[in-house]
């Protein structure tokens, strides 16, 4: 199952970043202001949704468009099952309550869809959202007489840990799954379907089980994230703005690399809520120029620019050590 | 027993009548999307400027709204040409394969969707704003319907035809069914596909603008109201077939009549059954009706 | 002993049939070439070979086995191997990974990772593209990638090798190098169905021909009894 | 030469964008023409981004030297809600900050002297989460004195238990529902301003209605927490007053087209026909009335009727829809003040865009605000709390108060301080023309009843 000896390169020192990062967030709340924990959850939960969103459409290709229906089916499990009146389920089993719900979801919606390809999965998977919107509309409005529903409150250390232990789960999982040959096979689904299943992968069944991964931990996240909603309803929770923001922010940071999509994420995230704070009446406007001028200038995304960058750098050194020798 | 035929008249020809509106909103998206194979997500913003600029034109003004037609197709057609020119041809042109456009056009009409709703935001402020337009009862055999339906149907059909003819007559016409089928055998042929296809996404976004000005004398306007046209957009060409044109409008009047069934038997699910049909089609038939 | 049988098989598109009524079967070791004019419905032989399609009706059978409608991925691990007209390798992996893939999938039962990495560069030393293993696939001149294909499709251990149109595009030399690649495969054991419009390759590699014309399979016979098929010069040079 | 063009005019372009809506989002205040009384002290809407950046989670002030009252609301700038957001609470609060520091400010006894007002306001895009988390921002990041409220019952919903975890007063604005005073018991912090459906609306028009022979009820409501919150509500109150609920439908919150309801309703030849929708329903819902010739007795609708845009949205004449029912708490007739209250509204926002139902109950939410801090002196959360919750103010309502829910919970506004609770279009002004029996009620004008017809075009 392990393929490490053809990709590894470098091992030690993304590694060793990793870890720094990783202790630098766990002791986040014995530093950090409150709101900086609130900050990083919501921007953890971003990176949640863009990372696994990539998992399944970076190597496939295929462009999925249902992580808002994931992410709030794991919303609604947490209304259900965490309401304000008292936990019906501990939290922990609900996280991952959600997180099962949403991958069989996705099960079923990935073993219907095999056949579409390009643009016309990626409006199937939004017409899921909607859909599911609208029939919990439907569903709240004439069948349980539902208006709205109050998630607990819970501490936000406890939401922060959750999000950060739902962040390295995934990040360790995308880990293992691109080193794997489960990975191998998703890369060569997403370079050539045809050619794929002609040389023995079992593509439906790889499609499937990926799609499936990733909605697990969408849901998750959307379960955790309920309690910091509070107040859950289908409009709240299948937000279709959730659809698009995953595949915005991979776009921007670059899915090339496995950190490519983190740092799209973080920056996005950050952006947009300097953007919505301090320029709250222009905030639409800046953003969707941001978006544009990104799209044109950053095909590769923000990881792009900075392996451009690096390149950049290295000639110019590599330059200077040339001229020396006399040589170009 | 009279009555019961005027509920069928009134589902049948309130059917036709919403797809007519529907057929208009989506055949902008449709040649936009079959030829230059833009997904504009921002197509609705194009009808949401539409009804603004009717809107100010109308009750600043005092231009009739039917006169607004000639000044705001005109207009959105530059807009659309311009930008396929600019923003467009440079993604077509730095795109390594033709998904990879269709994936970074489709992000980046994401971003021009939340430009022009921050632009409409600043002009127009956020209230809504409405004003009402030939709206008085026509009887159609019993049933009535609202005369500003009737004119917006009759546009729909007039554009579609006209459309239509344009493109199976004319030499231009020929040029965009070309680029539609194959854009590089197009441009062997001496077609000027740079041209063509920002013909085709200008024509998309007059019709989007005039979809706009004629459905403002129905709707209430604010900047936000864009993206739901799109949405119902989308599904009427994928339904008709992308890039097809009589799909697109036949599509859109197939879903106005499924739309009024469904409201007549229990409106709180008529979008979900939108989507339902929808998503079902694709499952059965994944390159619509009229889909090659 | 006849490793593939093909009895009746059809299959229509819309209305038209692509290929109709075609009985065929090709003989444990035997390179056996598939040739007919553009449209004649040998890539749809080929793809129903392989389980792209399925044919309605007919009766595929691989090694007396019936194989008809199964997944492409089973028909692979079972031991039938194809390349395709326009090369589709993984243009953005390394030319390894390519044939990583094949070797790590398309075996039954699946190989370790060793077994599979070993695998794979002896299919790359097999075609002749050692040097080439850390270069994106893309990189590769189309003989090399057609060669690549080979490649990836040899470490899935075929039994039976369907190559489609491999010399088409390649020069005078690229040509000469491509049939000493297939008669080389044949000296391994390897079963092959060729379809090539190179006459030469043709001639000189094969056993036995299958002539389609418009889905029907219109000759059948060595080298020497098709090239002087009258039906056959008919159908290439009348009309 | 498109080459060129691309190459220099969509770079430049978007740098030049990017640089004026930067530079005119650092200058100009608001985009709203407003005509200011006095050269406004402070027009920044952002002060510096993190006025305190050591990380102290409480937000209590304690340092002697305060030079501002800050004020933070998140708010829906852009998105769905931001027509809503720019025209009920917004205005009332510009307004109020505006006033108070053209006084110089409001006299705060702690720190012994008048502090003006600085009000911060985030764009929410319409979002719950990014607006949970903007208000987590302005309570633990930008340690806002005064809390202002989000806009949407669904927004509220999810402030209010925030708001109170963090011991924040919130006074909220545009919204309420039944879900919402049930969690009151539990919400010490949180105090509901807006009446809402079984808050003697709905109960009100009910007896006003049957009082008027009326039997039969048709109603349409929006598929969301209002719709269902009112569609519920009606079907309760309706029957207790012999009012038969003849049809309850919801519709989509994307729905256009009604065609086909509002003659399903025509057919069903109701006494009241009731819209509990938004706007983008409940205008095309008239317009096809209109058309189609559907007027029944009385017309009830809701939220927007009750906004100054749907007079004149129908042709451009208010008359057109003489006889429209809607929620509706006080006019310019009210009293006097309410006359200056929507002179100073209009004035401000530069067209007739007021809110009879909302707008008197935003505007003493700042009034009880000013008195809490200036009879108190101080910006203590939980004293500022308690004098409240146990205290009546003299606003533009008359008196006003709270009703507290339990030892340990919040509060609803009372219906004794309500002016009125239903009003009607008659000649191009909401009247008030139904309130319940309690003292502070004053009506405007009788309820016509049945609702004259429809002009003919």
């Amino acid at each position: 199952m392990n393929i490490t000896r053809f990709t590894s390169k470098g091992f030690l020192i993304p590694g060793l970043i990793s870890l720094v990062i990783l202790i630098a967030l766990v002791t986040l709340p014995f530093y950090g202001s409150l709101y900086n924990v609130i900050m990083v959850t919501s921007i953890l939960m971003y990176i949640i949704l863009t990372v696994s969103w990539v998992l399944f459409s970076g190597p496939t290709g295929y462009m999925s468009l249902a992580t808002a229906a994931f992410f709030g089916i794991g919303i609604y499990a947490s209304a259900i099952f965490l309401p304000n009146t008292g936990a019906i389920l501990p939290l922990l089993v609900v996280v991952v309550i959600g997180g099962l719900v949403s991958s069989l979801v996705a099960l079923g919606v990935g073993a219907l869809t095999l056949r579409l390809r390009g643009i016309y999965f990626a409006i199937f998977t939004f017409g899921l959202v909607v859909l599911i919107l609208e029939l919990g509309n439907w569903w709240e409005h004439t069948v349980t007489h539902t208006r709205g529903r109050f998630v607990m409150l819970v501490d936000n250390d406890v939401i922060f840990y959750i999000m950060l232990a739902i962040f390295v789960l995934l990040m360790l999982t995308t880990y293992l799954i691109r080193r794997s040959k489960f990975g191998l096979a998703m890369r060569s689904i997403g370079e050539n379907e045809e050619a794929a299943a002609h040389i023995g992968v079992n593509v439906t069944m790889v499609k499937v089980i990926t799609f499936a991964i990733s909605a697990f931990f969408m849901g998750a996240a959307g379960v955790i994230w309920a309690t910091k909603l509070t107040y859950v309803d289908p409009y709240v929770a299948f937000n279709p703005l959730f659809s698009f923001m995953p595949v915005l922010m991979a776009i921007f940071g670059g899915m090339g690399q496995i950190y490519g999509p983190v740092i799209g994420a973080v920056i996005f995230a950050y952006l947009q809520e300097k953007l919505q704070t301090e320029f709250p009446y222009y905030y639409m406007l800046i953003f969707g120029f941001v978006l544009v001028a990104a799209i044109l200038y950053l095909p590769d995304g923000l990881i792009g620019l900075i392996q451009k960058l690096w390149r950049l750098i290295r000639r110019w050194r590599k330059g200077g050590a040339a001229k020396q020798d006399a040589n170009t | 027993m009279p009555e019961s035929i005027v509920t069928i008249m009134d589902v049948a020809i309130g059917g036709l009548l919403l797809g007519g509106i529907y057929a208009l909103i989506a055949m902008g998206l449709s040649l936009q999307y079959g030829v230059a194979r833009v997904l504009n997500i921002s197509h609705g913003e194009f009808i949401m400027l539409g009804a603004f600029s009717t809107f100010t034109l109308y009750t600043v003004v005092g231009i009739n709204p039917l006169i607004c037609l000639a000044i705001v197709g005109p207009i959105a057609f530059i807009i659309g040409f311009l930008l396929q020119r600019t923003l467009f041809t440079q993604l077509r042109t730095s795109a390594p394969n033709p998904g990879a456009f269709e994936a970074s056009s489709l992000l980046a009409t994401f971003g021009l969707m939340y430009v022009i709703q921050g632009i409409a935001l600043q002009i127009w402020g956020a209230d809504y704003r409405a004003y009402t337009y030939l709206n008085f009862g026509v009887d159609l055999g019993g049933a009535i319907f609202s005369a500003n339906k009737l004119v917006i149907l009759g546009f729909a059909i007039g554009i579609g035809v006209a459309f239509y003819i344009f493109l199976a007559r004319t030499h231009m016409g020929k040029g965009i069914r070309s680029a539609a089928q194959d854009p590089t055998t197009a441009s062997l042929m001496g077609v000027n596909i740079n041209r063509v296809l920002a013909l085709c996404f200008g024509f998309g976004a007059a019709m989007a603008g005039l979809a706009g000005v004629l459905y403002s004398m129905r709707i209430p306007l604010n900047p936000a109201m864009g993206l739901q046209y799109t949405l119902i957009a989308i599904i009427i060409i994928v339904l008709g077939g992308l890039g097809s044109i009589p799909g697109a409008f036949i599509g859109g009047l197939i879903l106005g009549i499924i739309g009024e069934i469904v409201t007549y038997i229990d409106p709180s699910l008529s979008l979900a059954a939108y989507y339902f049909i929808f998503m079902l089609l694709l499952l059965v038939r994944p390159k619509g009706i009229f889909g090659k | 002993m006849q490793i593939l049988e093909g009895e009746k098989v059809t299959k229509y598109f819309g209305g038209l049939a692509a290929v109709s009524n075609v009985d065929f079967y090709v003989g444990q070791g035997e390179v056996v070439g598939l040739i007919g004019p553009n449209g004649a419905g040998k890539t749809t032989l080929f793809n129903l070979i392989s389980a792209s399609l399925v044919p309605k009706p007919g009766v595929i059978k691989f090694k007396g086995k019936n194989i008809t409608g199964k997944k492409p991925h089973k028909i692979c691990r079972m031991g039938i191997a194809r390349t395709f007209q326009t090369v589709k390798i993984f243009t953005n992996m390394p030319v390894l990974q390519n044939v990583l893939a094949g070797s790590f999938f398309g075996t039954s039962p699946g190989m370790s990772s060793a077994d599979a990495a070993r695998e794979a560069s002896e299919s790359l030393e097999f075609v002749g593209l050692s040097d080439m293993a850390a270069l994106p696939a893309r990189d590769l001149t189309l003989a090399n990638q057609k060669r690549l294909e080979v490649a990836r499709a040899m470490a899935t251990r075929p039994e039976l090798l369907l190559l489609d149109e491999l010399m088409a595009g390649l020069n005078a030399t690229e040509i000469t190098e491509g049939m000493e690649l297939v008669k080389k495969i044949r000296d391994k054991g390897i079963t092959i169905v060729m379809i090539e419009h190179v006459m030469k390759a043709i001639m000189n590699v094969c056993d036995r021909i299958i002539v389609l014309h418009h889905g029907e399979k219109i000759a059948e016979g060595t080298p020497q009894e098709i090239a002087t098929s009258k039906k056959v010069i008919e159908v290439y040079l009348g009309e | 030469m498109w080459k060129k063009i691309r190459k220099y005019i969509i770079p430049l372009s978007i740098c030049l964008i990017l640089i004026s809506t930067a530079v005119a989002g650092c200058a100009e205040e608001e985009p709203a023409p407003a005509p200011a009384p006095a050269p406004s002290p402070a027009p920044e809407p952002e002060p510096e981004p993190a006025p305190a950046p050591e990380p102290e989670p409480e937000p209590e002030p304690a340092g002697p030297t305060k030079n501002s009252i800050v004020i933070g609301a998140s708010r829906p700038l852009s998105g769905p809600n931001a027509p809503i957001g720019d025209a009920a609470f917004g205005p009332i609060m510009q307004m109020w900050q505006e006033r108070v520091n053209a006084e110089g400010g409001i006299y705060v006894e702690e720190y012994g002297k008048k502090l003006p007002v600085e009000y911060i306001i985030y764009d929410d895009a319409t979002d719950v989460g990014t607006m949970v988390r903007l208000t987590e921002k302005l309570i633990l990041e930008d340690e806002v004195d005064i809390l202002f409220s989000a806009c949407g019952t669904a927004f509220i919903s999810a402030q209010a238990p925030v708001a109170n975890k963090y011991g924040m007063v919130l006074l909220t604005a545009e919204g309420g529902a039944t879900i919402m005073r049930d969690a009151l018991y539990g919400l010490p912090y949180v105090f509901i301003s807006l009446p809402f459906s079984d808050h003697y609306q709905l109960p009100v028009f009910a007896e006003m209605a049957a009082a008027k022979g009326a039997k039969t009820a048709y109603i349409i409501t929006i598929a969301d927490l209002h719709g269902v919150e009112y569609g519920g509500v009606a079907a309760i109150e309706f029957p207790k007053y012999g009012i038969e609920v003849i049809a309850n439908k919801s519709v989509p919150i994307t729905y256009t087209d009604f065609s086909l309801l509002v003659k399903d309703a025509k057919a069903a030849d109701p006494d009241l026909f009731c819209v509990f929708a938004y706007p983008p329903i409940i205008m095309p819902v008239t317009g096809e009335m209109m058309a189609i010739g559907f007027n029944p007795p009385a017309v009830l609708m809701g939220p927007g009727a009750n906004f100054g845009f749907y007079g004149i949205s129908f042709g451009g004449d208010p008359m057109t829809i003489n006889g429209v029912t809607c929620f509706a708490a006080a006019n310019e007739k009210t009293s006097p003040e309410f006359a200056q209250l929507y002179a100073d509204l209009e004035a401000l926002v530069g067209w007739p865009n007021l809110d009879w139902w909302g707008h008197p109950y935003y505007a003493p939410l700042v009034q009880i605000w000013q008195e809490a801090i200036e009879v108190t002196g101080t910006l203590d959360q939980d004293v500022l709390r308690d004098y409240i919750a146990s205290n009546q103010f003299d606003t533009i309502l008359g008196n006003t108060y709270f009703e507290m829910f339990g030892e340990f919970g919040g509060g609803l506004m009372v219906k004794d301080t309500h002016p009125g609770e239903i009003g009607q279009w008659q000649d191009g002004t909401v009247e008030i023309v139904g309130g319940g029996d309690w003292p502070g009620v004053v009506l405007t004008s009788d309820w016509v009843y049945p609702k004259p017809d429809w002009p003919t075009p």
